[in-house]
């Protein structure tokens, strides 16, 4: 079984022929930028055996490369948060039931709160951060909740957002109903639904440039 | 019970890109590994560090338990486990010919968990009973008792059916339809491949306590055949939940149903969120056979589809529900 | 190997389960262990079948057929019997890994059990000689000396009464834990769905309730022990007349004089009981 | 928006563009060298004393940086019963004893797993009527009720009370009461009398951004990251917390992602992270998990109630006579029920009433206030009970409570106060004509299929406004208004809206109008906290008080550079200038660099006398940076502020499942003169649909046995998707000014939140008759239930289910 586990360099996964992707992390202290220590996995007999990669992985991020050190029970919110200084991505419970954290992965909303980030290699994460041009123009779905002056508290609002692109994305001109069963996924408790649905409408408006 | 539930513990993470590679691992580290498909289920029993593998083998680099495919000269498909529920709602084959499952898909909780859900995660997910979810020693954790089935219980959500010493029941959307639908369960593991029946997947209390299914430590579930037998019945799902998003079923029924004129030729009924599985309603399938739609008919069945229901303090109201459901799936309409 | 299971309840304290089931293995280990042993030993040294005495005219009143079991006694034997194994069987092959639905079975099955001992405890206490079953002091030194000669030393034991010492120790055991899988069955009941009593798993106090299945299972794993000896002596030829005498009732009149001294055992037609 | 009215009208909140960006920074969002992150150990009993905790193994493993406990916490001259941090004797399950400090949280939260916490279980109790049977357990060691918010005292009630009570709700000794009028009396001359049982569950708030804190000392000053509602008045909560003076916390806090009510001066575990960061001299972040959130994060009282109403014939209410019985948690009395009454009071105008009422400790999370404190329940359970009085009586549910309500001359209340203002007849009708009430009405009971419709309306109204706070702004050199807001910013946008009246008076544009805000390092000066629909009110009158001071000290600054009379001089075009001669005067950017010259009271080197002391630091704190106007709101008044909501709900619910679909619904109301119509309609269809979720489909459920809950998690509490509420939502307003705000404006938070349980309690009710249930949520099991005949499976006393 064990000579079965050979160890390969980290390569995309869609790539069949290699035996493995190892998440295997491990040890060893890691510190970054921002200066705090994170705690490190310890090496297991097992893995010990089986070998194990750098734990350093490149995720793309708001179409950029980043190199980022993941635990292997990260989840992709906490590495946006605390490895990537992402912020803008909320996390308002940490088990998939409110949408604060929604981010793209190839396009799809996700809950990142509920993703592990070792799983996400390869694919495109997208983030509230990545949605304005460089030059700090906003995204149409941006711009049409700023012209609607939506959400309240707001904390919501990063995760609705990545919902409504998606939804303009498969969707250019829904209806009422179906702009709601697309941000379905998404909860805010100002309830201030009936407002964002307004938006998510001109954010539709503003996509087909009308 | 937890003393702190929140921050998973250490795993080691493996991605195998190959069924034969997963069950590689499976067999290597045994009972202390957990096959992880979507994770949506998982992650939460591990942020509450109740459940807590030494070895976590994510399935989401294995491409060939992914994707539909037709099979029976184009009357079936062939679901790949790992295929997200949003992929099986949207899938033109499924819409055109299995529509029931499509609709069950669609309604499982959230578009996020949809796109991330899986098929074989959705049919294997554990139970909600909050008793057991709470970490209480209960007889499906290993204890001795059943919390969710005392004199003081808050049980509303919890079993009438089959229920043997635990009263938990599964919240599956997608199962009942694949019961319905009479769909076959493909599972790998130590020695090969075996196909079982979707009625056989789940299991009761009275099987093993523990478990939802039978699939066994070692196993995998790998994917999904639809047979033609039912393609383009008339179909009924119906889900009712307190909320319209992000909710478990109170109760959901699928059926299909081959009716020439007003006859019902054949009829496959099936209810969940009632009992440890989904609960096929053999008997009042039997007595439909034969039978034209009408609303005494419906009634009929409906009442037959309760015998032997044993309800608990808080959730009679499934009573009335099961059958008023069983008369809807017979008129083919909510309304 | 450990031998309680513990757990952790709502409130977060430990609080005890069950025995481990590691003492189930241990058991049957056990069980096993002595039948090899013995029956190593036993072709070792074969048993030498003791001789009827001719005791000539002081044996004229002695039938040739000496009533050992009434037929009340035999029923409650067999009766006892299939619902024990029923028990171990339902109970302890989910735990060996065969899955089936085995809680209702299981109960019924204990309701016979606790019916036909119920039964046996009035009958044995109007109509059978309690003496014949108890143990007395002398009972004691009789066994030591019947353990040294089976091990080849001392003199041949006495012949026995009716039950010999080592029937009336086993008797005792499985009276005690008997008793204690049915006493405590009985209360666990509330804690399954059943015809009989009302579910409500909060009947007992948490940790009442941790000795109730303590001592069941304590019991049920002892019966396993208790039973695969008592099936091996009942089919070893020496015993077989035993055996013979629980499905017929009686034992021929050799076998009497052979084995049991007329004087402890006093059977004539009329008091042959 | 150079010139013409800013007030009334629409406009883009500052903070938007870094709130749809991801820029905007909650309190969790802050990074800092070295910081460490803190995990709590909760209790799992709901109540028990703690013998002793061993901690040394955690405190041995490697990153473990440091552990506080009770002990640590200063002591603090709170009001009796109120809670702390942390505690020894935790009063409900999920109560935090411990806090560990980590290099990680996987590194705390595997510490917390190595502490021995011996407890010793006490009795405890979560339905305060069973605290109240004779022999009943107490929640806490020293009773059940906590009287005058001074001592914790026991009251039992006798057999005999719960005797008599029979089904409906036992009444015995009580701790509140007031009468006004004759009850007794009121009730005899009533021509229909209703003598009902009621019951609202305990709430959780759930605001989406839990309560987290970042902390780090600097120059022996607090640097305090935290999710609070009010700003300027939560340093001094801080402070008390910590043990420290104020003016030594910085406090930091210009998002706050919901609260709701919760987070009002901050969070009672605001301490945790500062005492550890002042204990490992290292920044701390503690992150509240959602499962804390629910436990900690407080929540709004249930009642248990019996109220008799007494109806004339022509609907007019002779009498109400209320016993509440509060579900108060084990913390802090909670003034909820008394609140209730004066709701009841004031919408109803009876003429008698008589209040009884006690607050009953229970081990179960501390109360707090939540939109609407008290007038919620109390709408939620009288207003399905005027409709049924309106049936009894043949008259439309708009009719009975137009003949009931209150108006400008209205007094209410145990002292017969005034309101300011009632245009309670005005809204109705505006409610009945946005709402197209008659065509609604003839759906009512109309069937499709299994499916039959009913509408409902619900009559809801809470104070809506506070007085004598301080305003405070500079013009500085760059020609721009800089408007000071110690308030808070929880998306009521508040903060932004009443910065405007200052603008408007000053004739600025709102490009050049800067808001300040959020930290109280840039000179906030003493406001009202952010809560009970206080700011719009008191920050309108103080910001033009301020604004006004600006305008005649622009006045004179341009008089002493220019010459001639100030009064001589006009405040336009963002210029002062001489009247008839715009060429003669100084543009503000002028007049700034003028006022630090003059100095003195021009540019904060001296200030008023009569300002808050916290004022007068801002003030300090900005003198000489330009042109300060500071002023505190002298406007003066009498007369309490309310503010009403209609709503009005139509619903659809299918007999055979018993599910509920919510299909229209109206919100209009009377809140003054509007500020900001696009935030007026978020705030009253906002609180409405939070309101839905009380009617429906939110959850307060507790194991009976072991006193342990059930819903802290979101997907078992069940608050409202954006699927559970209609895609048909109107909302109006009456827009008539009160006349105690100079701009006419009240305040709009807390009424629209009663309105939407409310008219969707009475709209239900309407489609399937009567409930035998008065309580709410009205789930679907309920409803099908009652629809099919089937027992309830709890009564209607029932809590915590």
């Amino acid at each position: 079984m064990a000579d079965q586990l050979e160890i390969l360099e980290e390569t995309d996964k869609s790539l069949s022929r290699r035996k493995f992707i190892k998440g295997v992390i491990a040890g060893g202290a890691a510190t970054y930028s921002a200066g705090y220590l994170f705690r490190t996995g310890t090496v297991r007999a097992q893995s010990g055996a089986a070998g194990s990669v750098e734990r350093l992985i490149t995720l793309n991020v708001n179409g950029q490369e980043r190199r980022v050190d993941v635990m292997k029970q990260e989840t992709l919110a906490t590495t946006l948060r605390y490895k990537l200084g992402l912020t803008g991505t909320k996390m308002g419970c940490d088990r998939a039931e409110c949408g604060s954290c929604t981010v793209l992965l190839d396009g799809t909303t996700h809950y990142s709160c509920s993703v592990l980030t070792h799983s996400v290699r390869g694919r495109a994460v997208t983030t509230i951060e990545g949605l304005a041009d460089a030059d700090g123009t906003l995204h149409p779905v941006q711009q049409a909740v700023v012209g609607g002056a939506g959400f309240q508290c707001a904390f919501c609002a990063p995760g609705f957002i990545m919902s409504m692109v998606a939804m303009v994305d498969a969707n250019q001109s829904p209806t009422r109903a179906e702009a709601a069963q697309a941000l379905s996924g998404n909860l805010c408790r100002c309830c201030d639904y009936n407002k964002i649905l307004d938006c998510a409408m001109s954010a539709a408006d503003y996509t087909r440039g009308v | 019970m937890a003393v702190i539930r929140d921050t998973m513990a250490e795993f080691d993470l493996f991605q195998p890109a190959s069924i034969d590679d997963a069950l590689a691992l499976k067999r290597r580290y045994g009972k202390t590994s957990w096959a992880l498909a979507g994770g949506l289920d998982s992650l939460d029993w591990f942020k509450d560090r109740i459940k807590r593998p030494e070895v976590v083998i994510d399935l989401s680099a294995v491409e060939s338990m992914r994707g539909i495919r037709d099979i029976d000269d184009a009357d079936g498909v062939e679901i790949g486990a790992m295929t997200t529920l949003t992929e099986v709602a949207e899938h033109a084959g499924i819409l055109s010919r299995f529509g029931l499952l499509a609709d069950a898909a669609s309604k499982v909780a959230t578009p996020q968990i949809r796109n991330q859900g899986t098929i074989g995660g959705n049919v294997t997910q554990d139970t909600r009973c909050w008793y057991y979810r709470g970490g209480w020693p209960c007889y499906r954790a290993g204890g001795n008792i059943c919390y969710a089935d005392t004199p003081t219980a808050i049980n509303r959500e919890h079993a009438l059916f089959e229920s043997n010493r635990c009263v938990a029941v599964n919240p599956s959307d997608t199962a009942p339809a694949l019961v319905a639908l009479d769909a076959k369960f493909v599972i790998r593991g130590g020695g090969g491949e075996k196909v079982v029946a979707a009625e056989d997947y789940f299991i009761t209390p009275a099987t093993d306590i523990t478990r939802m299914t039978i699939l066994e430590p070692g196993e995998l579930l790998t994917s999904i055949r639809i047979p033609g037998t039912w393609a383009g019945a008339r179909f009924y799902f119906e889900k009712v939940r307190d909320r319209q998003a992000w909710d478990f079923p109170l109760v959901n029924i699928a059926s299909a149903m081959k009716i020439s004129g007003n006859t019902i030729e054949d009829i496959r009924l099936v209810v969940n969120a009632v009992g440890p599985r989904p609960l096929r309603l053999t008997d009042v399938e039997r007595q439909l056979k034969g039978q034209s739609v009408t609303e005494e008919v419906g009634q009929a069945a409906g009442e037959l589809a309760l015998l032997g229901a044993r309800p608990l303090q808080h959730n009679g109201y499934k009573i009335p529900l099961i059958r008023n459901l069983v008369k809807r799936a017979i008129r083919g309409t909510g309304a | 190997m450990s031998i309680f299971q513990w757990a952790q309840n709502p409130w977060g304290q430990e609080i005890l389960v069950r025995i481990s089931w590691d003492l189930l293995y241990l058991a049957i280990a056990g069980g096993l262990a002595f039948v090899i042993g013995h029956f190593v030993y036993r072709t070792k040294n074969p048993p030498k079948t003791a001789e009827a005495p001719n005791i000539g005219d002081a044996g004229k009143d002695i039938p040739e057929k000496v009533v050992r079991h009434s037929l009340a006694a035999r029923l409650f034997h067999w009766v006892m019997a299939v619902s024990m194994i029923t028990l171990l069987v339902t109970a302890f092959f989910p735990i060996l890994g065969i899955q089936f639905n085995w809680v209702p079975v299981h109960w019924m099955a204990g309701v016979v059990l606790t019916a036909a001992i119920i039964f046996h405890i009035i009958h044995a206490s109007f109509w059978l000689k309690l003496r014949n079953i108890w143990i007395s002091g002398k009972d004691w030194a009789e066994w030591k000396q019947e353990m040294e000669y089976a091990l080849g030393k001392g003199e041949p034991p006495p012949k026995t009464d009716k039950y010999p010492v080592d029937h009336r120790l086993y008797h005792n055991a499985v009276m005690f834990t008997g008793l204690g899988v049915i006493v405590t069955g009985i209360l666990m009941m509330s804690r399954v769905e059943n015809l009989i009593f009302p579910r409500n798993s909060y009947l007992l106090a948490e940790n009442t309730w941790g000795w109730v299945y303590l001592i069941h299972g304590l019991s049920a794993v002892g019966l396993v022990g208790l039973i695969i000896t008592h099936i091996y002596f009942a089919i070893l030829p020496e015993k077989r007349w035993i055996t013979k005498s629980m499905i017929w009732g009686w034992i021929t009149k050799k076998d009497y004089l052979a084995n049991h001294d007329p004087e402890r055992w006093v059977v004539t037609d009329k008091a042959s009981k | 928006m150079a010139d013409g009215k800013l007030f009334g009208t629409n406009y883009i909140p500052a903070d938007l563009v870094a709130k749809v960006t991801g820029q905007a920074k909650y309190a969790e969002d802050f990074r800092a060298e070295g910081m460490l992150f803190t995990k709590l150990l909760l209790s799992p009993m709901p109540h028990a004393r703690i013998r002793s905790i061993d901690d040394h193994e955690a405190l041995a493993m490697e990153g473990v940086m440091g552990i506080i406990t009770a002990n640590d916490l200063p002591e603090t001259d709170n009001l009796v019963g109120s809670d702390r941090a942390l505690t020894m004797e935790p009063m409900y399950q999920g109560e935090p004893i411990l806090a560990v400090a980590a290099v990680d949280e996987e590194t705390a939260a595997a510490a917390i797993e190595t502490i021995k916490v011996d407890y010793e279980p006490l009795p405890f109790v979560i339905d305060p009527l069973d605290s109240l049977r004779p022999g009943g357990p107490n929640a806490r060691v020293g009773g059940n009720t906590i009287v005058d918010r001074k001592e914790v005292v026991e009251i039992k009630w006798t057999a005999q009370d719960f005797e008599e009570a029979d089904d409906s709700m036992p009444m015995g000794e009580a701790e509140v009461e007031w009468e006004v009028g004759d009850v007794a009396k009121g009730l005899e001359e009533a021509d229909l009398v209703l003598d009902e049982t009621l019951y609202h569950q305990s709430q959780t708030h759930h605001p989406l951004e839990t309560r987290s804190c970042m902390a780090y000392w600097q120059n022996d000053k607090l640097y305090m990251h935290v999710s609070t509602q009010s700003t300027q008045r939560t340093a001094g909560a801080v402070a008390r917390g910590v043990g420290i003076d104020p003016t030594q916390v910085v406090l930091i806090a210009e998002y706050c992602g919901g609260g709701f009510g919760s987070k009002i001066a901050g969070t009672v575990n605001m301490p945790i992270a500062a005492l550890l960061s002042k204990k490992t001299g290292r920044p701390v972040m503690h992150r509240v998990n959602r499962e804390e959130e629910n436990a900690y994060g407080r929540a709004r009282p249930g009642f248990q109630g019996r109220v008799k109403l007494g109806f004339r014939a022509d609907g007019r209410i002779t009498a109400i006579d209320m016993y509440l019985i509060q579900d108060n948690g084990g913390y802090g009395r909670s003034g909820d029920f008394t609140s209730a009454s004066r709701c009841a009071s004031l919408n109803y105008t009876p003429l008698n009433m008589r209040f009884r009422g006690i607050s009953v400790l229970t081990n179960t999370p501390t109360r707090a206030a939540q939109r609407a404190p008290g007038g919620v329940q109390i709408t939620a359970m009288l207003e399905p009970v005027m409709d049924k009085a309106a049936k009894e009586l043949g008259l439309d549910q708009f009719e009975i409570r137009r003949i009931n309500a209150p108006d400008n001359d209205t007094t209410y209340g145990s002292n017969e106060h005034h309101v300011t203002s009632a245009y309670v007849r005005e809204a109705l009708d505006k409610a009945a004509e946005v709402s197209n009430w008659a065509e609604l009405k003839a759906q009512s009971g109309q069937t499709n299929g299994s499916k039959v419709t009913g509408v409902g309306i619900g009559l809801s109204s809470y104070v809506a406004g506070s007085r004598g706070f301080d305003g405070l702004m500079v013009i500085r050199p760059d020609g721009k208004l800089y408007v000071h807001q110690g308030v808070g910013n929880l998306g009521t946008h508040s903060v932004f809206g009443t910065a405007r009246v200052a603008s408007d008076h000053l004739g600025i544009s709102w490009d050049n109008t800067e808001v300040v805000w959020g930290n109280t390092s840039k000179h906030l000066p003493h406001s009202a906290v952010q809560a009970g629909s206080q700011t719009t009110h008191a920050h309108t009158r103080a910001n033009l008080a301020a604004a006004i001071d600006m305008e005649k000290k622009l006045k004179e600054v341009a008089a002493r550079t220019l010459g001639g009379s100030a009064d001589s001089y006009v405040v336009a075009g963002e210029r002062v200038y001489r009247r008839g001669n715009r060429g003669s005067g100084l543009s503000f950017a002028q007049a700034a660099e003028k006022a630090i010259e003059l100095g003195g009271t021009f540019d904060g080197h001296e200030a008023p006398e009569d300002i808050n002391d916290w004022t007068k630091g801002a003030v300090a704190g900005l003198a000489g940076q330009g042109l300060v106007g500071v002023a505190k709101d002298n406007y003066g008044g009498e007369g309490d502020l309310w503010s009403f909501v209609i709503g009005v709900a139509k619903v659809e619910v299918d007999r055979e499942t018993g599910a509920v679909e919510i299909q229209h619904y109206t919100a209009v109301a009377d809140t003054g003169a509007v500020m900001n119509p696009r935030g007026l309609a978020a705030q009253i269809h906002g609180g409405g649909v939070q309101g839905f979720g009380l009617a429906r489909s939110q959850k307060w459920v507790y194991d009976p046995k072991w006193g342990v809950p059930f819903t802290q998690r979101l997907y078992t509490a069940k608050p409202p998707s954006i699927l559970d509420v209609p895609l048909d939502m109107r909302a109006g307003t009456v827009d008539l000014p009160d006349p105690q705000n100079p701009v006419g404006a009240k305040g709009i938070g807390e009424a629209p939140f009663g309105a939407g349980v409310a008219a969707v309690l009475c709209a239900i009710q309407d489609a399937i008759g009567e409930f035998d249930l008065k309580r709410s949520p009205m789930t679907t099991d309920l409803i099908l239930n009652q629809l099919e005949g089937v027992p309830q499976p709890i009564t209607v006393l029932a809590t915590d289910v």
